[in-house]
């Protein structure tokens, strides 16, 4: 404990006592709050915190308070709310006490706050007893080279009946929500016409009308018969674009011929 | 330090007793993360200490103990006894919920059995992957069938006694047809149009060309 | 043993001679640098073994030696005996320096556990940084506890295995001292005079309204 460093309270007088109480100012920052700078100034009085004059401490905080905005010094709002509360004890503790006013008594509340104090105190004290004993990785080691339990894990999957009830209800009422498609067997396709024609045109030496290679189920009905048309002279266009067959057409609704190109 | 000639004799006298090197010695081999050779552990020890001594009592001590104490080249290190290893692995059960796919999959089996793959997937509208079906085999939830008298004799799959227990069911045959289903409310549950429940499973990515009736993958 | 063997009479196989449980718990306890607990090691051993006891015969076993059998909260760990910190040089971890807050914090919570944050600034008198809990959550010294049922149900703070083992500490009720502070009087939430029933109640620490003038050392 700083010892020399607080000779007394109050009347700071001496040249060393003075500089002491300044460096506590100039050291505000370093306090953690105003419990802290009060067990500090506490220790000025030299005795058991148990007998502390909380009136003395009072005082000396305030003195403190004072110096400090003499110094100009910003002091966070905690400090002052301190200091305005202690004023207030002070001043109960020094008025006798009036009967009509409610509350606790000066005693009490100066009790209370010696009792914060021994206990931020003790809390202290046993942080630095608990900092110093043998500690894990400093004093004792543990297992240098730990070897891993090696997890086996084991996955268990499970399902209930409703679940599974749900998943084939699900596939069945797919079946009957599929998208809605177009029935096209009336339809003779460009890919198909084009397949029959290039399997066609081998035997194509000679100019023939395009109309005999249409399939044979697509030419009695009037509707196949336009769709296979279609497709077919449109196929032949594509080979004639590959340059694997000609095209002819005497004149306006003339059959068209086709022959094979060599 | 300046008495080195003399360190000899004179350490004999300061060096701690044998019992106290082999705690030393103990404590080291235990807290390093690598095996110590004498002479490493010589030099963190007082002087005058004899590791190498030490060494073999500590490695007497631990004779027929859970631990023992093993020369790793020319040095030592401490280690569990190898017919404990078994004690170094430990088993975890965690439970999961099957995946839809499976449980689709299973469904099918269930309903149509006995039932090929290329009829599951036909059903389901995709592909199976072959691990889902794995899954359920190894589960033994379901078994191979007969061989379909069709072309190709693929294999069938069948529920087993296991799924039965698992599901409470005296028989598959026990299971409510789709009539019931409706009846049960569990039919109103459709997939909003749209969503395309068939894709985004992802469960097929790793057999994207998998064209129905591919029986070939069964074989083995 | 014959009765050990009558009392576990349930087992299928019985189990293995007490000599042999405390080889198993040597070698896990030994392999592990995490401390166990004996249902961490029963789970691993033969159907039927006394982790428990088994324990406490190595724990005599190990007595004086250079590691020894630590009891750290309701796990058990091998740690080397701390006369032979020295030795260690090489092993020694570089830990974090805790500021004056952080220990302090840590020392009322090892002190008052469960304690919530309200109680820890109404002891020191200050608010208390995020950044002071968070670095001892995260060290693993500290975790949370059961919320205190009081209005606003705050969350509270304990220690942990890990804070146990770091100290070298049994139980939490193996702190210096804490005898001697409970007959004075000293971990008592005595709430200030006169203030009793809204103050020191009013754990809502992110609550701009709880301690006058100190809120803004709570921004972080």
């Amino acid at each position: 404990m700083a010892e020399d460093d607080f000779d007394q309270g109050e009347a700071v007088t001496n040249v060393a006592d003075r500089l002491a109480a300044e460096a506590l100012i100039v050291d505000v920052d370093g306090f953690e709050g105003p419990l802290d700078l009060l067990l500090t100034l506490s220790r000025t009085q030299k005795v058991d915190l148990r007998k502390i004059s909380v009136l003395q401490l009072a005082q000396q905080y305030l003195a403190f308070v004072e110096r400090a905005k003499a110094l100009r010094l910003e002091l966070a709002a905690d400090y002052l709310v301190m200091a305005a509360w202690l004023a207030f004890l002070k001043s109960r503790l020094l008025l006798p006490p009036d009967p009509t006013e409610d509350g606790p008594s000066g005693e009490e509340l100066a009790a209370h706050l010696a009792f914060q104090l021994e206990r931020l105190q003790a809390m202290r004290d046993c942080a630095a007893r608990l900092m110093g004993r043998d500690r894990l990785g400093r004093d004792f080691f543990a297992r240098g080279i730990p070897e891993d339990v090696m997890r086996l894990r084991k996955v268990q999957y499970t399902a209930t009946l409703l679940e599974l009830m749900q998943g084939y209800a699900r596939i069945r009422t797919r079946d009957e929500f599929r998208p809605y498609v177009m029935d096209r067997d009336a339809i003779f396709t460009m890919e198909q016409a084009l397949e029959r024609l290039r399997g066609l045109i081998g035997f194509a030496g000679t100019w023939t009308d395009i109309s005999s290679y249409l399939p044979d189920a697509f030419t009695t009905d009037p509707g196949r018969r336009r769709s296979a048309t279609a497709s077919t002279f449109a196929a032949s266009l594509e080979l004639v674009k590959e340059g694997r067959v000609e095209l002819r057409q005497a004149e306006t609704f003339a059959p068209i011929e086709l022959r094979r190109k060599d | 330090m300046s008495e080195e000639t003399e360190k000899k004799e004179e350490s004999l006298f300061d060096a701690p007793p044998m019992a106290e090197q082999e705690r030393m010695v103990e404590a080291m081999l235990f807290a390093s993360a690598e095996p110590l050779s004498t002479r490493d552990m010589g030099e963190r020890m007082p002087h005058g200490c004899d590791p190498a001594e030490a060494v073999v009592h500590l490695r007497k001590r631990y004779e027929g103990r859970g631990v023992r104490v093993a020369k790793v080249g020319d040095a030592w290190a401490m280690r569990t006894a190898p017919d404990l290893g078994y004690l170094m692995s430990r088993e975890t059960v965690e439970t999961r919920k099957l995946s839809r796919a499976a449980i689709e999959t299973l469904a099918i089996i269930a309903y149509h059995q006995p039932v090929t793959r290329a009829e599951i997937e036909e059903i389901r509208g995709v592909s199976v992957s072959r691990g889902t079906v794995d899954q359920l085999l190894e589960m033994e939830w379901i078994r191979f069938g007969r061989r379909k008298m069709t072309p190709g004799r693929p294999v069938t799959f069948v529920v087993t006694q296991e799924f039965l227990d698992q599901f409470g069911l005296e028989s598959a045959r026990d299971l409510p047809g789709l009539k019931e289903l409706r009846a049960a409310g569990l039919l109103e549950n459709r997939p909003p149009p749209g969503t395309m429940p068939q894709l985004g499973e992802g469960e097929e990515a790793d057999e994207s060309e998998t064209a129905p009736g591919q029986n070939e993958l069964f074989e083995d």
